[in-house]
């Protein structure tokens, strides 16, 4: 769109036409609040003028309802944008049900993509154009903030919760990848590209890809290396809950309330079991935060999620 | 103000603190920190009003105290919405928002 | 002092000036030259000379940190600095631009020394105190400077958790312990200045009749005193996490990160507004000054100093739109801060209207104020752009954002600061200096200003990351743009520190009332005696009361 | 009482200084409410544990500590009220306001001491946690409490300072009343932190 001094940023999604929609008519609206001030300023400065002979009887020293109107309809413009912008805000946060699931580990200085068949890439991540994509994000140390302004889209990943960010890339290309939110000594390179592939390219790239086990094969052998089935298997000398099916489901906790297991809930019932304990089972799971890493317990938590599969 | 005067503020002060202590041991569920922070401000109320003399203060002390006040609940009232309804579950029972839509429909093959 | 006058210092001269003028004898600077002088005195005006010399020298670390970042922002690989260096040229450029420079710049310097005199006091509600007051930010200052000769700290200004509290290896203690101590000296500037104004008002200063500096620095005071305990608290929970890890904002104890950033915004927002709100009173003064004529609309220009002030306080979520903060919690803060917007609005529009059949002089001071409305307004109006939720989560910690705060805090706070030393540097100090330079100056800081931080506003919206310093080459030619504005910025600003110091010298001596303004300070001698006022002035006109003065009317 | 240089007189004087006390005394407001927000937060988000780590602490104790202060406040206050009139009621009702500050923190010392012993005092050898959370209140309650016990210290000494000189060199008034709002405000804090910290058991 913009091509000034040989610097461009492309348009990869229809949310970025909105936000370059929404932003040029903004400017739009500055330009039509300031002008009208820049230019008043010159020309009073030069027809008033000290020394100059003009007519400076009556002049006003306030006008109640002139003073209102400048402060009342410039706000009255802007709520229009303001309800436009929200729109759009709220529609990111809508995602398609059918999204291509995308996890992400964020740690100094990298970013760690998998996709769902366990194709991984470090700093690159490669997309099929026209599928909505979401991205289910964690950090393993500091914040960071994944950046694409060819999508116009960041969020950043807050240790210890998820993250997450849809969007549906409309465009093939190559497209900048940054890390935005300052993390430490190599932030500036801590970035890479995003390749929004045509679907085709896309699965004759996840075919040649480096293919390691699926995310869930590696939370199942995890899940027997960590002993995980020795409690949560059905019939267990140490009583604890059923894991399968659990994934998205309401759970009834001792202090009564009944959160859905979605992955933040899953996520913390691993790595801080005693946070929130669920009801008639006594707190006597381990804490796991400092024994497995971001990505492990992703991995965990997709097998957790297959296992409602295995159920239906 | 009179001696007399500031000892039946104590002796209320006492009471207060009395009921806040025992409505800790009352199964009303989550009434109870409602009850104990209420009379909090009700005591810090007594205090200000009567030892700091707030009831004979010109406005203006009353002002700067209801002003500082304004400010603190602004704080703590923006970050309870946030908290409240942030869409990932953050293990209390108060959370309103609706839940991460993101999450609980992906699946992985 | 006429209207025709104000050529007449350039004129040539045909003798020197006299080194010690009458009204010099008998001033606050007389009082006694010895360093002891300066260092035990409690006259508020001595007190803001003392801020005026330190704030000039943290102005000038600062700006040579700048200058480091923009001649690594040349290219695009890092070549002067490396990573560690880099980071900690910037986070050095915000803390001590922020709490060393711009925080204390007006309401210190000019605040002290002009809100007595502008109320008819003698003095500031507690002397001592605003001594002390200095001296605890000189103290908070010697940490920072300690920081900076040991190597430096790389947290960013900001001290975002958990990089602060666990990863960052800098002198990370050392620099929280500076910004602690300097929010004292700010909590009791605030105090002071509140005081003040409420309890030493001359007899017939009513609050009708304060000058606008007087409101934009109360609402201020305000701001200093309600939100600074808050930063202090943040800034020692985080200093007991690196010292005993007890982790209120550390995930993996469960902590909240974002917690933090709530607390430190709820400063750090309002702080904007310590550093802009004196800039709007000083803008006040200049326009009104300069056009002669009562401002427009005085009620509806100082309640909105006010306004801003209480508004201020309840946006700071909008620093937090992609921090993972509830997106309900993110729309209320964008509407929020939109409302802002209109106190703000009305002070330009009203500065404008105010000029309308004024009697314009187009000297040193105002072209400053001018050049501050227009800075401010742009400024202003990127800044609804980022409470814009779709284009906050594009341009959110972007080079935009950058350009953004630096139109606010540079092109509005310190070119009214420079308008404020133009406009009262001959009531200071007794003595005028080169006009000619003056304008120069202004000219060059604003084309320098728009030069540098204009195309970084495209440079952010195009993508370019904020704290990067290696970036895609195709920035180059934009970030090029942007140093060589700062080197005209550069020039633009130690112009000044030329002319004025030249003046202090060989000025010509001031008289009391050198641009034929209203307002107490300029009914007494320049400089002012010690004891302000030789009895205390009893007001009996509105402000602004200038006479239209019917030699420059037709009509 | 002298006036000095900015005031036209005396009862302006005092009253600046009234003034200037209650903006302090704001400001003290909003260092502790961010700690206040901070706890709210974390109550918020860990309900649970926030009442489990509550339920350790010591009810009864925390109650004492808070008549120790509401009765010291009332003395403080009685103090005040006989400033000019009944130097010696002020002089012995300080002092016992005073006394009841060091008891106070002598409680509050007992307390510390048996936490350490039950292992909850971070960052110690034997300390032991449920769960992090839990840490992160005993953490929290640490940091206020102790915050809060190095204001009411210096309260001490003030009260300490004004009534042993009131004999041979009276205060002024403003001095008595700053120093009264001052120990006033520390006891509103603690009404505060009783049932944040103590009060918020499951």
């Amino acid at each position: 769109m913009m091509g000034w001094f040989g610097a461009t940023l492309p348009e990869a999604s229809s949310h970025a036409v909105r936000v370059d929609l929404l932003a040029a008519a903004f400017s739009a609206l500055t330009v039509v609040l300031t002008l009208p001030v820049f230019v008043l300023i010159l020309v009073f400065a030069i027809r008033y003028r000290r020394g100059k002979a003009v007519n400076r009887e009556h002049a006003p020293d306030r006008n109640i309802w002139l003073e209102v109107s400048w402060s009342v309809i410039p706000f009255v413009l802007i709520l229009g944008f303001f309800i436009f912008s929200a729109r759009i805000f709220f529609d990111l946060h809508r995602p398609s049900p059918s999204a291509l699931s995308i996890n992400v580990v964020a740690r100094q200085w990298m970013w760690k993509f998998q996709h769902p068949g366990g194709q991984r890439e470090i700093n690159e991540l490669h997309l099929p154009a026209d599928q909505p994509v979401s991205l289910t994000m964690a950090s393993q140390d500091v914040i960071h903030s994944l950046y694409v302004p060819a999508l116009r889209l960041k969020q950043d990943v807050v240790p210890g919760q998820y993250a997450t960010l849809s969007f549906t890339a409309t465009r093939p290309g190559i497209y900048h990848l940054h890390c935005a939110e300052y993390c430490g000594s190599d932030h500036a390179v801590m970035g890479g590209r995003l390749i929004v592939m045509a679907p085709r390219d896309y699965a004759a790239w996840l075919g040649h890809a480096d293919r390691a086990t699926t995310p869930a094969a590696a939370g199942a052998k995890l899940y027997r290396q960590l002993g995980c089935s020795a409690c949560h298997a059905q019939g267990s000398s140490v009583p604890a809950p059923s894991l399968a099916g659990i994934s998205g489901r309401r759970v009834r906790l001792t202090d009564g309330s009944t959160p859905i297991a979605d992955r933040q809930y899953l996520h913390d019932a691993i790595l801080y079991p005693n946070r929130h304990v669920v009801a008639g089972y006594r707190p006597v799971m381990p804490v796991y935060a400092r024994l497995i890493d971001e990505e492990q317990t992703t991995a965990l938590i997709a097998w957790i999620e297959a296992m409602k599969e295995e159920r239906r | 103000m009179r001696a007399r005067s500031l000892v039946l503020v104590w002796l209320a002060l006492l009471l207060l603190l009395a009921l806040s202590v025992g409505a800790t041991f009352l199964p009303i569920g989550g009434w109870r920190h409602g009850i104990s922070i209420g009379v909090g401000f009700v005591k810090a109320g007594l205090v200000l009003w009567f030892f700091m003399k707030l009831r004979t203060a010109g406005g203006l002390a009353r002002l700067s105290v209801l002003g500082t006040l304004l400010f603190l609940m602004a704080l703590i009232l923006l970050v309870w919405i946030d908290y409240a309804s942030r869409s990932s579950y953050r293990g209390s029972g108060i959370m309103t928002g609706e839940p991460n839509a993101g999450s609980t429909s992906t699946h992985f093959s | 002092m006429n209207a025709s006058g104000e050529g007449l210092h350039d004129a040539p001269r045909e003798v020197d000036p006299p080194r010690r003028t009458p009204a010099e004898a008998s001033s606050y600077i007389a009082d006694g030259y010895s360093l002891r002088s300066w260092f035990v005195t409690t006259d508020h005006k001595r007190v803001a000379v003392l801020y005026l010399v330190s704030i000039t020298a943290f102005f000038f670390i600062g700006a040579c940190a700048a200058a480091l970042i923009r001649l690594e922002l040349l290219t695009p690989a890092g070549d002067l600095l490396t990573n560690e260096g880099y980071n900690r040229a910037f986070t050095l450029h915000g803390v001590v631009m922020i709490w060393f420079f711009l925080i204390p710049s007006i309401p210190n310097v000019f605040g002290n020394f002009l809100l007595p005199l502008m109320i008819g006091a003698r003095d500031l509600a507690f002397p001592r105190l605003n001594l002390l007051s200095w001296y605890i930010y000189v103290f908070a200052g010697l940490f920072t400077l300690y920081v900076l000769l040991t190597g430096g700290v790389d947290t960013g200004w900001t001290f975002y958790t958990p990089l602060s509290s666990t990863y960052a290896n800098g002198h990370v203690m050392a620099a929280l312990t500076a910004v602690f101590i300097v929010g004292w000296s700010s909590i009791l500037t605030g105090i002071n200045f509140i005081v003040t104004v409420h309890k030493l008002r001359a007899p017939g200063m009513t609050w009708g009749r304060l000058p606008l500096f007087v409101w934009a620095h109360y609402a201020t005071a305000l701001i200093l005193v309600l939100a600074t305990p808050v930063l202090t608290i943040t800034l020692i929970l985080i200093a007991l996490e690196r010292l005993l890890g007890i982790g209120i904002f550390d995930p993996s104890l469960g902590g909240d990160p974002l917690l933090f950033q709530h607390l430190f915004w709820f400063y750090s927002h309002p702080a904007v507004y310590i550093m802009v709100l004196p800039a709007l009173g000083v803008v006040s003064e200049l326009v009104a000054a300069a056009a002669r004529k009562k401002i427009f609309g005085y009620w509806f220009v100082a309640y909105s100093s006010i306004a801003i002030a209480v508004i201020g306080f309840f946006v700071w979520g909008h620093h937090m739109f992609v921090s993972g903060q509830s997106m309900y919690a993110s729309t209320i803060f964008s509407f929020l801060s939109l409302l802002v917007a209109v106190p703000s609005a009305i002070k330009v529009y009203n500065w404008t209207a105010t000029l309308y059949k004024g009697s314009i002089a187009l000297n040193a001071a105002f072209l400053f104020a001018m050049g501050f409305i227009g800075l401010f307004v742009l400024g202003g109006l990127s800044g609804l752009m980022l409470a814009m939720l779709a284009i906050d989560v594009h341009v959110h910690d972007t080079y935009f954002v950058v350009a953004h705060f630096h139109y606010i805090m540079v092109g509005g706070a310190v070119t009214a600061f420079l308008g404020a030393v133009h406009f009262w540097w001959p009531k200071m100090f007794g003595r005028m200096y080169n006009e000619t330079w003056g304008r120069i100056s202004a000219a060059l800081i604003f084309l320098g200003f728009n030069l540098t931080f204009f195309p970084q506003f495209l440079l952010g919206y195009l993508g370019m990351p904020r704290r990067y310093h290696v970036y895609p080459p195709e920035f180059q030619a934009l970030h090029v743009l942007s140093s060589s504005g700062a080197f005209i910025l550069g020039l633009g600003y130690g112009l000044p520190l030329i002319y004025l110091f030249y003046s202090l010298r060989h000025g010509d001596p001031a008289e009391p009332n050198p641009w034929g303004a209203t307002g107490l300070e300029w009914t007494v001698p320049s400089p002012p005696p010690t004891h302000n006022f030789e009895e205390v002035p009893r007001v009996e006109n509105e402000p602004y009361d200038y006479a239209l003065r019917h030699d420059e009317s037709i009509g | 009482m002298q006036r000095h240089e900015p005031y036209p007189t005396l009862e302006r004087q005092r009253e600046a200084d009234q003034l200037g006390m209650m903006l302090f005394l704001g400001s003290e407001i909003m260092l502790f409410g961010a700690l206040f927000a901070a706890a709210f937060g974390l109550f918020l988000q860990h309900t649970p544990d926030v009442e489990a780590a509550s339920g350790r602490l010591n009810l009864w104790l925390g109650g004492a500590n808070t008549i120790i202060l509401l009765t010291s406040s009332v003395f403080v206050a009685l103090g005040a009220e006989a400033r000019g009139r009944r130097p010696r009621r002020l002089v012995a009702c300080f002092l016992a306001a005073a006394l009841l500050g060091i008891l106070f923190l002598a409680v509050k010392a007992l307390e510390y001491a048996r936490e350490y012993d039950e292992g909850l005092m971070p960052g110690t050898a034997h300390a032991h946690f449920a769960s992090g959370p839990q840490q992160l209140f005993m953490n929290l309650y640490f940091a206020a409490t102790g915050l809060h016990a190095v204001h009411l210290t210096l309260g001490v000494v003030l009260l300490l300072v004004l009534a042993l000189r009131e004999r041979w060199r009276p205060a002024t008034a403003a001095a008595i009343e700053n120093a009264a709002l001052y120990w006033h405000l520390v006891d509103v804090i603690w009404i505060f932190l009783y049932p944040v910290l103590y009060l918020t058991r499951g």
